[in-house]
């Protein structure tokens, strides 16, 4: 099992020597170990220019701002964060907010337990094809609406979502737009100028970055403020508390660095490889792709598998490492909502899988992935009682 | 952290299947694919004895192993063992967990349903 | 400047060596960057191991259950958790908090927070030697009080409270106990069956652990569970989302391995290291010890140096990086809270410094730093006004 | 992030007092040690010329560098230097931030105070 090949990139990835150099370099530098909140001194003081530096990396690859960038434990206190952080520091002006059915889950439950304080929220949901009409979304707007928070691409199926014309519309309606981009960073272009996003939530470690280590990116003219979620010492302009760990940072600095770099060659690399995938296993029985069409990223395929029972199908491709939604799913044993919103049967969900693929993915693997999976699937389906006459 | 791991009984039979030639003088169901879990057996007779036992299956690893199991212990008893079968000894050579106790039951409804078709028979014939 | 010896080891360390290969193992093998909740494959489970083989280490070193640890970004968070998720868990109970105010800002600004939501809060103040009475908090208890929050060592005077008294208390009253250790452990006994304690902050960076990871360690009799403050995919049983940093909880896994094995003949050495610089300075006029006697942190010296304006002694004093109050404090430049709870002036504040020492702190550094600090304050009390009559 | 840093002209002249004896024909002090800032100042008289200039003080690095080199621009000037310094001078000289704008302020009371004690000497000799 430990010659495993790893397809679940959409999870975590594993982090690419260039980043774990720049992290490196923060671990074993005797000057740079410092407090970057300690000013007084020299040691603080580089630490604090090694954070500076990071969020001009950070912010350079979404076209964000780095003096309004605060940097969180990943993307899960991002988005925790912008939801819960926007709608206390905006509940004067209304109590409503907009996201969709499909976000991940530190969005639907940000929510919730706003809900449980008294907001409102309204969750839109996506077509058949997974894809959120941004239409759906105007027609959701109130007047007492203070956010709305879309994600750019899901992380199940990688179906991107129209977020430059959702922006458009909060911004005509005056409305502040959050967008999770954990998924879609370095896969596609961000662009918080372009797409009139106010606050953009991402991490590292879904890129070949440190794990622990995210960033909200607030649009700082039309909002540079908004309520901390947690309390303490007044570090990043009082709006996320503690010490600053300036080794994640750097990595996450570095990750960023490297999508700005690679991204267009790499996305087109790991494209080629996901069809080759696909070719190669779209021909067995039953085999359908989830969240189809050409607005999707191109490192996920996710895939259901008619007449093969979910957790055999698992069994027989434990040669490859995937995921049978997301990662956050895999250990509450619930049905991916996101297959549900598509439409999908729970037993289908079932005996659906996310193979993703990234930067360290090799022709190789992927051959021998799709020899894996037609061996699996063809032992599965050969059981079919569908085929016997009872 | 609740990993699932599976026995080494499971590992060995699950990639063991019965001969794919599957005898259809007996038969019995019990299941759907929509409830998540289907066990079909059938077997022929020859002399009275079980022969040819094979499964179709929609079933999760455990089941597919028990049932490849099984079919090759099946072979050549009486059909009165297709009633025999202890739910309790699966459990134990596979090291089943508690959650999969409807599952083994679905298992045992298809041998008794099985059973019940070789009475039939043998009441018609 | 870049010469400077470092004493600021109170507000953070630099990385061990052995904690960093602790953390490169995790970083480089290809087989052990998963992420830990995708149990659904060999990557996931070997990170699983790596994350269930720190819990137990950290737990260890405090006498605590690996089971009830959570995981967290940080003491920031792990305090925060811990008084925001308690107060939460438990307000059918009551609504009523007892702390101390000398507490770190992540305590007392959640404490805040809370009574800005309709808690009340006692803030039990120290005598002047910075000692809070035990007696003090129990008179403070009401039928309604849910929670007591004690720190164990102060992170400004190093001074150590008797939470073994308070946690008795505590239980006589069937209050939940939470103890800040952030500064203590590694450096005093933290032992939270024998101390009582429910809840137990720590963090890693303080004890040349990486920065950016720490725990809540809860008693898992008394307290199992509380509300999360965050809200996401349901991992730490519920209680923190967001995929786990594995390299940093190996770090915090190695860093609290290495206390146990070390600590003893540790802080021997730096409280001898300690004693040396005191025995050095102590005879300047107008240099005085706050928050003396025995029960401190062998680590930490706060001394205050009448007759020197305070940031003139800190330009004096450049070649030492050591801290007007506690890091949190540098960027704020308000006096700190904690001195003035023992009576000093504002200005005696400013001209008190922190010098706290650590692992790799050497004799010839506090050689070196005695002569720097005895120039420096020979130079600017040479100009003292006092000395002449106008 | 606000980090404080220091001009080279700060990090020079607070290392480079006075010579350590002051006069003390004429004298003046502003501010006090309980309110953060004391500055006192002292010289004698030489010909009618200010001679031995010197500085008692509690004071932060800006306003040290700059009565350090005040006593040097001063020596040997007639007495009405002492109210000609512009603050505005010292605020170029040394990139004095404006939140120091009250400590120059003290600076400037001592010296004018000086420049009194001067007045009044000659008033009354
Ligand atoms: C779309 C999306 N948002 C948020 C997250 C949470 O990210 P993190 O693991 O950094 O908390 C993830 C990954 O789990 C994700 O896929
Ligand atoms: C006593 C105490 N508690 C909590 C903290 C916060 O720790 P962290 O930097 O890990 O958030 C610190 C350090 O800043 C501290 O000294």
């Amino acid at each position: 099992m430990s010659g495993s090949i790893y397809l679940d990139y959409a999870a975590t990835a594993p982090l690419d020597p260039r980043v774990r150099d720049a992290m490196l370099a923060c671990m074993d530098d005797r000057a740079l170990f410092g407090n970057p909140s300690s000013i007084t001194h020299s040691y603080g003081r580089r630490a604090a220019g090694v954070v500076e530096k990071a969020a001009h990396r950070v912010a350079g690859l979404v076209n964000g701002a780095p003096e309004n960038l605060v940097w969180t434990s990943g993307a899960t206190e991002a988005n925790n964060l912008a939801i819960v952080g926007t709608a206390d520091f905006r509940a004067i002006r209304g109590r409503h907010i907009v996201t969709t059915a499909i976000e991940h889950k530190s969005v639907l439950e940000s929510c919730k337990w706003l809900e449980s304080q008294g907001y409102q929220v309204t969750y839109v949901h996506p077509d058949r094809s997974g894809a959120v009409s941004p239409g759906a979304i105007e027609a959701a707007l109130r007047p007492d609406t203070i956010l709305v928070s879309v994600m750019h691409a899901n992380n199940e199926t990688g179906m991107i979502q129209d977020v430059a014309a959702v922006g458009a519309i909060c911004r005509a309606h005056d409305v502040l737009f959050h967008v999770d981009a954990a998924q879609s960073v370095g896969k596609v272009a961000v662009d918080m100028g372009a797409m009139q996003v106010d606050l953009l939530s991402i991490n590292a470690h879904k890129s070949c970055g440190p794990k622990g280590v995210g960033a909200l990116c607030l649009d700082g003219e039309r909002i540079k403020r908004i309520t901390p979620i947690m309390h303490g010492g007044g570090q990043q302009r009082g709006m996320r508390p503690g010490t600053l760990p300036v080794h994640q940072i750097a990595g996450m600095g570095a990750t960023l660095k490297i999508l700005t770099e690679e991204m267009d060659t790499e996305v087109a690399r790991i494209r080629g490889l996901r069809d080759r995938l696909w070719h190669g296993i779209k021909d067995l029985p039953g085999v359908t792709l989830n969240g189809a069409g050409e607005q999707r990223l191109a490192t996920i395929l996710n895939v259901s598998v008619a007449q093969a029972e979910g957790e055999s199908l698992r069994f027989a491709l434990q040669d490859l490492a995937l995921s049978g939604g997301s990662a956050c799913n895999s250990s509450s044993g619930e049905p991916s909502y996101v297959l549900r919103a598509l439409g999908l049967s729970d037993v289908l969900i079932e005996s659906s899988l996310r193979l993703s693929l990234g930067r360290f993915t090799t022709l190789a693997e992927i051959d021998q992935a799709v020899l894996s999976f037609r061996r699996g699937v063809e032992y599965l389906q050969a059981f079919a009682p569908a085929e016997v006459a009872v | 952290m609740a990993v699932r791991q599976y026995s080494p009984a499971v590992d060995e039979y699950f990639w063991r299947p019965a001969p794919r030639v599957h005898g259809n003088d007996i038969a019995g169901a019990a299941g759907s694919i929509e409830s998540g879990t289907q066990v079909v057996v059938a077997a022929e007779l020859a002399a009275g004895r079980l022969k040819n036992v094979g499964f179709r299956l929609f079933a999760c690893p455990h089941i597919m192993a028990c049932c490849n199991w099984l079919a090759e212990q099946l072979e050549g008893e009486a059909p009165e063992a297709l009633q025999q079968v202890l739910v309790q000894d699966l459990r134990q050579k596979f090291d089943i967990p508690v959650e999969k106790a409807g599952k083994l039951l679905i298992l045992k409804d298809a041998l008794d349903a099985c059973y019940n078709s070789y009475q039939q028979r043998s009441t018609k014939g």
